[in-house]
């Protein structure tokens, strides 16, 4: 029975580490291939949150104790805090030089 | 589970790869900083899964201050930076 | 992990040749944060956490924000010559490269160095934690010079350009304020906590100091000020730059005064005065750093500054 | 261990501490740390020679101390020079509070390494010592100075990084940083090579030795004269001595039958082309910058020489005279080129002959200087280069002789080329600024000394 259970475990984790790599190779390619910096912004949330999120996940499923769990909460969180801040600080910044180009202005 | 935490590192380690084209290739400040961003966040997820391939606690620990840390340029940017165009 | 290893260090070499030969200045910038990330991965890679520790925090967190303030400060420049390629220059340093590699391949590769030395006198030590052991006690002169050299690049700095701070932008909104609000406790719960595991684990004062010191960056780049401490007098805030270093000393000359020789401690104590080395060497690295960031003026200039303000 | 070892390198820091503390006074607070730093250095001659480990950690864990007479010459040759350019300092009002903290915590840095018998340790004080000298380069605000220290920033850096490679090779082979350890573990080998040629490559960068030596010209062109007097003086012997303790303990035991050409020819060129500069130079300060260049070249022929000579030691007394007759004339140079220039208000050698003229005292000591530098009798250079020749002659090396000959010649040459400007005719064509009386007085004084330790020098390598 607790073979099953790890077994069952083991494969939820490869599942959700599996998703959240596929989640960052998307944010990668997003940023790669998208047109506009504002695009390619919104690709990289996708990665940050989600894909550190899943890939978090997945190893909580493996970890032995509580503290450990809380610590990687702990950094998926900070992760999550302070790539919510940064991207929209710098999406300010391309939003800014967005409309500075359509404007037309030199530099 | 060791060799698959193995081989997703490697995987994130080719996705930084990949987005070191956007940071040399820009053309903005901001797309730069941004992909700079995205390395870094991939850059905890390889370390979480490096230290639970090998089991060294410590790697955690690297982990957290990168995402602790992988604000202060990102914001240092948008604060100093002295002009939004090239 | 033969191929994770190769790749990082292909990126790795990469990297630093981007950083260097890149003729926009704010792209050898961002170049080199992702370098100083690449660099703490490979230290990972060689079990060596602690400068992963330093790396991450330091190369390619602070560097980074300082290398930026540098750049808001200088003239904009492209530099459009085409750089020449230096026949005997690559020559001179591939053969740098192939004498070290050759050299690196000669020395023994289960030299353990002083490895059984230190392991052996752990017990004495007053600290679990090798890296910890040698840096605070058994080489702590190169330690407390260490410190010096910070201090002493901040007066350098300080002696160089007075009254330089960042160039700040205005932002919308209070995304960044309520970010650093919350932040803060973060960090010093962080940086808390490098600095007790120090004691067993990788970590440490420098590892601590840096995350510190991020955390004064961020706050500054709030609020738009360089970041002093609040209404304390100029003098305390000055003495926080060499506090480590004295204390430091001072405990090393007591050991001279004991008998224990200079810079030693007396056994039994080792522990307890190593923590409060750190604590102070810490504080001051954090000073230090971030006041390398976001510079200094004297209460007077600054007084002066807001009469005029005002 | 003595108190003093730890004060002679605490005690400068600590007043350059207060310095910075108390900006206001960093000037009194500087001279209370040199004059505390010139006592202690005068008085370790006193002390029993040793060693010791730091701590209380036996070796290898353990930082290694060691007092001998070499460090006990270099820490004295230290004392004398700082404590004049000090107070010469002290009396310039134009050289901004940031030296003081600088020149202290250089000064500090040289007397830890000095001290030290540790390789990694001698690399964290190579550290502090660069980034001080450096910075005294950069606090003058002259047009070029940043470029020029700059530059010798990058210098000093890969110097270091050099130096760091070798301390790693080194570590790597025989697991200790201890010298004296190393010297007896020593075995030839071509990762010792390597180790010593980074080694060296980065020190004689950081000496300002041919063909390593284009950043010195530099930075003396633009540094205050306090700053060059201390650079040229002291600084790069600093890096010199570490070249001496390497090539001639270190490394010794392996097979260095090359070395002997390698340094000789090294120190031929550097004779020539600094001496050749020299002669044609526009400016003063240039000029004596220049000479510099040359008289490291002597240096390095001291140390091919001694090389050869399979390190009989009482024979290394002679290099101990080269850098102590270098160190005081060199620092009485530049410390009377400051003299001149602040009372002409420039450095341009065709229109200094009326500054020189009223300058009496410091024009005889800036020929004092030269006396001993180009190496006539009765002065401390006399002596040292009496002994490079002795030397060569022993080695049969004729084609040396020459070199040294001519150099000395040339030596005599670009100094009678300012004394000369004396003897012209021009007349006044500015206005001149005032300098206080006591520093000429202080050139002088250092100036006669370069002539007068001559006289007791001999005890130096027991003649």
């Amino acid at each position: 029975m607790a073979e099953a259970m790890g077994l069952i475990l083991n494969g939820l984790s490869l599942l959700l580490i599996g998703l959240g790599l596929a989640f960052f190779m998307a944010g990668t390619l997003g940023v790669l291939r998208f047109s506009t910096p504002l695009n390619r912004l919104h690709a990289v949330t996708k990665a940050d949150n989600l894909g550190l999120g899943l890939v978090v996940a997945g190893l909580i499923l493996q970890a032995g104790s509580w503290a450990l769990v809380f610590k990687y909460l702990i950094i998926w969180a900070l992760v999550l805090l302070s790539a919510a801040a940064v991207s929209h600080l710098i999406g300010q910044r391309a939003y800014q030089q967005t409309r500075q180009t359509e404007s037309g202005e030199t530099p | 589970m060791s060799w698959f935490y193995q081989a997703a590192a490697l995987v994130l380690l080719v996705s930084m790869l990949l987005s070191l084209f956007r940071v040399a290739r820009g053309p903005s400040y901001a797309d730069r900083m941004l992909a700079a961003q995205l390395i870094g966040t991939s850059g905890v997820a390889l370390l979480l899964l490096l230290a639970a391939a090998f089991e060294q606690s410590a790697l955690r620990d690297v982990a957290l201050v990168f995402a602790l840390l992988a604000a202060v340029s990102g914001i240092a940017f948008t604060r100093v930076a002295k002009s939004v165009k090239e | 992990m033969l191929v994770f290893d190769g790749l990082l260090a292909l990126l790795i070499l990469g990297l630093a040749w981007r950083a260097t030969s890149s003729r926009d200045l704010f792209e050898s910038i961002v170049v080199f944060i992702a370098l100083g990330l690449m660099i703490a991965l490979a230290w990972v890679r060689l079990s060596a956490p602690d400068a992963a520790l330093a790396e991450a925090a330091i190369g390619s967190g602070l560097a980074g924000a300082l290398l930026l303030a540098t750049w808001s400060r200088i003239e904009p420049q492209t530099d459009d010559r085409v750089r020449a390629f230096s026949w005997s220059w690559a020559l001179v340093f591939s053969g740098l490269a192939v004498g070290l590699l050759l050299a690196f391949a000669q020395i023994p590769a289960d030299g353990q160095g002083m490895m059984d030395e230190v392991q052996a006198h752990i017990p004495q030590a007053g600290v679990a934690h090798p890296v910890t052991a040698v840096l605070l006690n058994f080489r702590a002169w190169d330690t407390a010079l260490e410190l010096a050299v910070l201090a002493w690049a901040w007066f350098a700095q300080q002696a160089l350009n007075r009254d330089h701070t960042p160039r700040y932008q205005a932002l919308d909104g209070e995304v960044l304020q309520t970010f650093a609000k919350w932040l803060t406790p973060l960090v010093l719960l962080v940086g808390a906590y490098l600095l007790w595991r120090g004691a067993t684990e990788p970590g440490g004062a420098f590892q601590a100091g840096a995350v510190l010191a991020a955390g004064l960056v961020i706050y500054s780049l709030a609020y738009q000020h360089p970041w002093r401490a609040g209404r304390l007098n100029d003098w305390v805030w000055r003495l926080s730059w060499v506090g480590g270093f004295w204390l430091f000393v001072m405990i090393g000359l007591v050991g001279l005064a004991m008998g224990v020789g200079f810079m030693g401690y007396p056994p039994a104590q080792a522990g307890g005065l190593i923590l409060l080395i750190e604590i102070c060497a810490t504080l001051s690295i954090a000073f230090l750093l971030a006041a390398m960031f976001s510079g200094h003026r004297d209460t007077e200039t600054l007084a002066s500054k807001s009469n005029k303000e005002s | 261990m003595s108190w003093m070892l730890p004060a002679l390198v605490l005690w400068p820091l600590l007043a350059a501490t207060l310095g910075v503390l108390h900006q206001k006074h960093a000037r009194h607070w500087g001279l209370v740390g040199a004059l505390g730093t010139a006592v202690l250095g005068v008085a370790v001659m006193g002390l029993e020679t040793s060693s010791w480990t730091l701590g209380g950690w036996a070796l290898p864990l353990g930082i290694g101390w060691r007092l001998d007479q070499l460090a006990q010459w270099m820490l004295l040759i230290g004392a004398i020079v700082g404590l004049f350019v000090s107070v010469y300092a002290w009396l310039d009002h134009t050289l901004p509070r940031a030296f003081w903290w600088l020149w202290l915590g250089a000064w500090g840095a040289m007397n830890a390494l000095f001290l030290s018998a540790d390789v990694f340790n001698i690399y964290v004080t190579l550290e502090l010592l660069g980034i001080s000298a450096v910075a005294l380069v950069a606090i003058s605000n002259k047009a070029g100075a940043t470029q020029a220290a700059m530059r010798y920033l990058l210098v000093s850096l890969l110097g270091s990084m050099l130096f760091l490679l070798g301390v790693a090779l080194l570590y790597g082979e025989y697991a200790s940083l201890d010298m004296v350890y190393l010297a007896q573990q020593m075995q030839s080998g071509p990762v010792m090579f390597l180790a010593l040629a980074a080694m060296t490559v980065g020190l004689m960068a950081k000496t300002a030795l041919f063909p390593l030596h284009a950043w010195l010209p530099l930075a003396h062109g633009r540094a205050h004269a306090a700053v060059s007097a201390i650079l040229s003086a002291l600084v790069i012997k600093a890096s010199f001595y570490l070249l001496i303790r390497l090539w001639l303990e270190v490394f010794a035991p392996l097979d260095l039958s090359l070395a002997f050409w390698f340094w000789a020819l090294l120190g031929s060129l550097a004779v020539l082309w600094g001496a050749t500069q020299a002669l044609v130079t526009p400016s003063l300060k240039q000029l004596v910058a220049w000479s510099t260049v040359a008289q490291v070249g002597y240096l390095a022929i001291g140390l091919a020489l001694m090389i050869d000579a399979q390190a009989q030691f009482s024979w290394a007394w002679g290099l101990v005279g080269l850098i102590l007759a270098h160190a005081l004339a060199k620092s009485a140079m530049f410390l009377a080129v400051g003299n001149i220039q602040q009372r002409a208000g420039h450095d341009n050698l065709q229109q200094l002959g009326y500054v020189l003229r009223t300058e009496r005292k410091t024009l005889f000591a800036f020929g004092l200087a030269g006396v001993s530098l180009a190496g006539l009798p009765i002065s401390a250079g006399f002596l040292a280069k009496w002994w490079l020749l002795e030397l060569s002659f022993d080695h049969q090396a004729w084609w040396l002789f020459g070199v040294l000959i001519l150099g000395s010649l040339m030596t005599a040459g670009y100094v009678l080329r300012v004394l000369n400007l004396a003897l012209t005719n021009q007349a006044q064509t500015q206005s001149l600024q005032a300098i206080p009386a006591g520093r000429e007085w202080l050139v002088l004084i250092l100036a006669s000394l370069a002539i007068v330790s001559g006289l007791s020098a001999q005890s130096l390598w027991g003649g």
